[in-house]
């Protein structure tokens, strides 16, 4: 089964410059926290989404601010597309006090409830069940939401999976899993790690109904996506999506561009259909929007990550108190 | 007051919360239709509906999971565990993701959770079946852990687990649920998590002992009392956050304490229990803090070997005997 | 998918007298262990396999001595068709010295080395990876040999089925997993716990050939488990095979009949379906074997089954030291 | 004798018993074609080839029951968790399948695997990625679990481990990979399972310590040798089966003891060691054992916070200086 490649451009000139916002604000908070990194000001584990955008942002374009998400250690994307705040994001990664976690969480584990963002969690597979008790609690609650839940093709292997997706068939929730398959977990290719590749193909063991799509084409997500979405308000009933993608970085900025597990000719070749390029082409071709406004997003998202990187640098440490707070609530 | 057994007063329990809270539900294997492996669940679906009673099919890590993603967006789960041996495929749940998460989120999520379900020795079930399981979970800071040891608080302290913000490990007894004993009927009837109580006043030497092995140790105290020794039996009920104070004042009073526990010896609460008394008690101690354990072996299926590998009575005497006849005094 | 029923008798007498000695003696030795349970002599959990004899005879039929067995806490049948001693067997059910794993396993524990059978595990799901590193190894080391792992539906939406079956697959390995679908995990029947009740369907999400048979008719269940066999030996791959089989006591001693979560009906019902008449009538029907070698069949397994009883009720307890041994091999 | 690091004396170890047993495999996530999260399989892959290199998917309990499977037909598997905290998801196969099976078999089937991997506070990591994971394991009996300080004994023990019959838990540092020191080159080199190790000379105080607080401990060691203080360093470097004698031994000696871990304290490695001390060399005590532990808290992410969370080389210093000061001598 080909992905289904967004047929017409089917966006008015707000939503193609909201969604090329988002995308490219994602893309220069990522360049930057990469930077700072670098610098030191960011420590432990970062893991870039660059190259991926357009699923976090076709997806959440399609929900509600009421609808949940739930991510692994690469949500960055995620968390900035459900509306959180740049600046209380990138205190987090710097581990500041006016971090969304406090400082506590870092970069693997943002989380925000201000918007329904569940976080960020850092063992594979283990958010999976816990997306499927979210879409358990919209149904108790007798709520219209859904929760989406993202995943790495390297969390198809854990049992978790398995469990989840049949639990959520069995007791038809509200729950739209979505694979972003970047072909590697760490250095495993798809190949050498999945009996079968095709991971939207896992739908059919459960009867839940699935589908894969083009995860460069922001446009295609979110036509896949509204059907999804749709199916799962209205009857309540999950869905398995596979976004096909591709991280332009490495595993993480301990993980040199991957040079060990892909070829630079396959970087290079997919970065050709880098997801940003491909919507600015086509909205600019399309003359949904004209250069001077991509010139204008672009200057805006510089401004906001600059702002959220001072801000960042701004915030004082968390007082030592803070060690032991939060361990319980009382 | 009304006379139950255990089992009905974790049944009340569960009853009472569910109908004074409806975020409160029941979920696990064989929780609904089948009434509960150990029937603690009977007569909850009927009362209370597939809505809040539900099966699951066996996977544990699975409904654990799907308990905490309630419990982040307003629910307040208790998940019952068939047995806690088979809480381990569970672990990673409830130990990275529901122990950490209000520390992860910065207070942002905590998850109100109650795993309940037996754990501890039972009767032949050998190495898999029969296997003391709080180990795992006391450790862990975020979980809380409870230890009932009679009817009442069983009831009392489930209904503060269910109504606590947090992640609590709730860990009953196979062997503990046909025994009868007063509970309080009133519903607003609870026992804060965090309290020790003193089963037995004495004065010559504190015995530290919960679930099965409570009840060896008050049998040991009849026994010693004909001897003139005049036992102070203690129990914890809450392991995390254990109640020190209790334990440290019943030592400063009899100078002696010996640590019961049923598990393995090596590395158990019995370790930290004698750990923390002679921290804190040094001075007013006659004897070293004795510790009577189970055997340091899997739990074995043949029924002489099986009754080796827990403490007795007289192994608890043994120890108090050790403990009085050593210098100091 | 109908389940594949044997097509021709297809079985000359001294197989025919076999599989309906090794049919009958796992009846006998199971009813007898629940009378020696109702005794006091047995304790603990004991799990009945009457009325799914077939499964394990046939399967057992089919393989080489060299060939190995992993089973679940209901394996005394399976133990017993791999060639185990009875005696030995119920010494262990006793928990005795002279049992197979010398009293410390139960009913729930056997192993027996000396015919490959690879043990009685108790933890749901925990024997299906174990299953897959016995084919591991058999490749490695060069063998022909297969491993056969029976498991019940139960296990089926356990995370472990799931990351066994893409193993296998993702490395070719000759293992035969084999679910005996009694249609109940204890009182969970199989609509209530997965989303496909059809267990063998789940063989194509791993690209396992699978398919399902008649675990109450001896010849189906060797017809198919060789077909399985030969592929395995052969490629070096795994099969998936569905036994549609049925419980006719309850879960475990401790549950009487099952009353609850079945009807009587029901189970009168699967009754008439019982593995043992089925053959008996089809093999006396076709002239294979006669009256006479049935009666004499069965007085043979009554008196295997006495002396089991005899042996194990003469067998001394296990030692006291023994409880420290065998924690460590030194 | 050859100067390497840590990170090289585990793979120098690999080596030497895959050459010498061609039943030892290595197995887990990124080993091969990655050579390792932490390169400690480096060149293996090239060496040895993927029959015995073998690279898996992410699932830890399905690899560890693989390799408990083919340790039970004759394999002999060293299992790679490229950290120990996913290790929770392979914990049930570990302890009721692995640390078991020779005991349910009545000693037919015993389980010679080792799983190895980094554990134990890393770089900001946080609570999910930086934790003392040991605990989990050295309770269980059917289980021996290890942890090497130094370059030294990372080689000697894990072939020792390697060549073991039961199932070893073998619990790296991802802050010890890049530390040097002496390795003996000799393949037939190896360290008992079992043994602990005096690192320093003392006759006032025994510090009990082990991985990174090893070293602070030296470190206060250094410092309070100026104060006038000598300080014993003992290493347990396995902590199941664990070497008593040594550590009473030093005690007998110094008549006072300071034990320190990384994790959280509460009913941590430390508890135990402090109560068999305790139990063990009660009238040789002049002070009641003292413990330094991580604070009972998850791991912050926040580099200032993390500082907070692990044991420091002052801590030992005061801790040291408090048991020196207490009553006797
Ligand atoms: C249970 C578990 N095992 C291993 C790891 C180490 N690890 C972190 S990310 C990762 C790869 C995940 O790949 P994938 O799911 O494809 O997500 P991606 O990183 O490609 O976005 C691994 C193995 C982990 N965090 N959790
Ligand atoms: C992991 C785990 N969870 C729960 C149990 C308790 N339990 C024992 S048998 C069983 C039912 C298994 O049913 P099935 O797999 O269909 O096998 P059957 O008993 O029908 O042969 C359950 C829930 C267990 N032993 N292990
Ligand atoms: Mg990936
Ligand atoms: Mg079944």
């Amino acid at each position: 089964m080909a992905t289904s490649t967004s047929t017409n451009i089917g966006v008015d000139e707000d939503t193609a410059k909201r969604l090329l916002h988002q995308m490219m604000l994602i893309r220069r908070f990522e360049e930057k926290a990469a930077e700072n990194y670098a610098l030191g000001n960011i420590g432990g584990f970062l893991h870039l989404s660059i190259g991926e955008e357009a699923v976090a942002v076709g997806v959440t374009s399609m929900l509600r601010p009421d609808d949940y998400v739930i991510s692994t250690y690469r949500e960055h994307g995620h968390c900035l597309a459900k509306g959180s705040d740049p600046k209380r994001m990138m205190a987090e990664l710097f581990g500041r006090r006016d971090g969304l976690s406090k400082g506590k969480g870092g970069s693997m584990h943002l989380f925000d409830k201000s918007v329904n963002f569940l976080g960020g969690h850092a063992i594979v597979g283990s958010h999976l069940p816990v997306a499927a008790g979210v879409g358990f609690a919209i149904k108790y609650q007798g709520g219209d939401q859904v929760c989406v839940c993202y995943f790495g093709d390297g969390a198809v292997a854990e049992g978790e999976f398995h469990e989840s997706l049949n639990l959520v068939s069995l007791w038809k929730l509200p729950v739209i899993y979505i694979c972003e398959n970047n072909r590697y977990a760490m250095g495993t290719s798809l190949e050498r790690a999945l009996a079968e590749t095709e991971i939207y193909k896992f739908g059919q063991a459960y009867k839940i109904p699935s589908e894969p799509m083009d995860g460069m084409d922001v446009l295609a997500v979110r036509e896949a996506t509204g059907r999804a979405i749709e199916r799962a308000r209205t009857n309540k009933t999950p869905v398995l999506l596979e976004a096909r993608t591709y991280r332009f970085r490495g595993h993480s900025m301990r993980d040199p561009a991957g040079a060990v597990y892909r070829t630079k000719d396959e970087v290079e070749h997919e970065k050709l259909r880098d997801p940003i390029l491909l919507f600015r082409e086509r909205v600019l071709g399309a003359g949904t929007v004209s250069v001077a406004d991509v010139q204008g997003i672009e200057k805006d998202v510089n401004d906001l990550v600059d702002e959220a990187v001072a801000f960042a640098d701004a915030s004082p440490e968390p007082p030592s108190e803070w060690l032991f707070t939060d361990i319980y609530r009382d | 007051m009304a006379v139950m057994t255990y089992r009905d007063a974790l049944n009340l329990a569960l009853r009472e919360e569910m109908q004074r809270d409806p975020r409160v539900f029941v979920i696990g294997e064989e929780v609904g239709l089948y009434e509960g492996a150990y029937k603690v669940t009977q007569g909850l679906l009927k009362e209370f509906g597939p809505r809040r009673v539900v099966d699951t099919p066996i996977a544990e890590s699975g409904f654990t999971g799907v308990g905490i993603g309630a419990a982040m967006v307003g629910l307040r789960p208790v998940i019952e565990m068939m047995t806690f041996n088979f809480a381990l495929l569970a672990l990673d749940q409830i130990v990275n993701t529901a122990a950490k998460m209000n520390y992860m989120s910065g207070g942002q999520y905590n998850i109100p959770i109650v795993v309940r379900g037996p754990g501890g020795p039972a009767h032949q079930l050998a190495a898999q079946h029969s296997q003391s399981m709080e180990v795992y979970f006391y450790h862990v800071p975020g979980l809380k852990v409870v230890r009932p040891s009679t009817p009442a608080d069983a009831k009392g302290l489930l209904k503060s687990a269910i109504r606590d913000d947090n992640p609590v490990i709730f860990i009953e007894s196979e062997t503990l649920y046909a025994i009868k004993g007063e509970v309080p009927e009133d519903p607003d009837f609870t026992i804060p998590l965090g309290q020790a109580v003193v089963r037995r006043e004495g004065t010559d030497v504190t015995v530290v002992a919960y679930m099965g092995m409570m009840y060896r140790a008050l049998e040991a105290a009849e026994a010693l009392d004909k001897e003139g020794i005049s036992v102070e039996v203690v129990d914890p009920r809450t392991l995390r956050p254990m109640d020190t104070e209790t334990i440290i004042g019943s030592v400063r009073k009899t100078h002696r304490a010996v640590v019961v526990e049923a598990g393995a010896g090596f590395a158990g609460m019995g370790s930290e229990i004698a750990a923390f008394i002679t921290e804190q008690a040094f001075d007013d101690l006659d004897a070293p803090v004795d510790r009577v354990t189970g055997a340091n072996a899997p739990m074995p299926y043949a029924r002489n070997l099986e009754k080796l590998k827990t403490p007795t009575k007289e192994k608890i005497i043994d120890a108090v005997r050790r403990v009085c006849n050593a210098n100091g005094s």
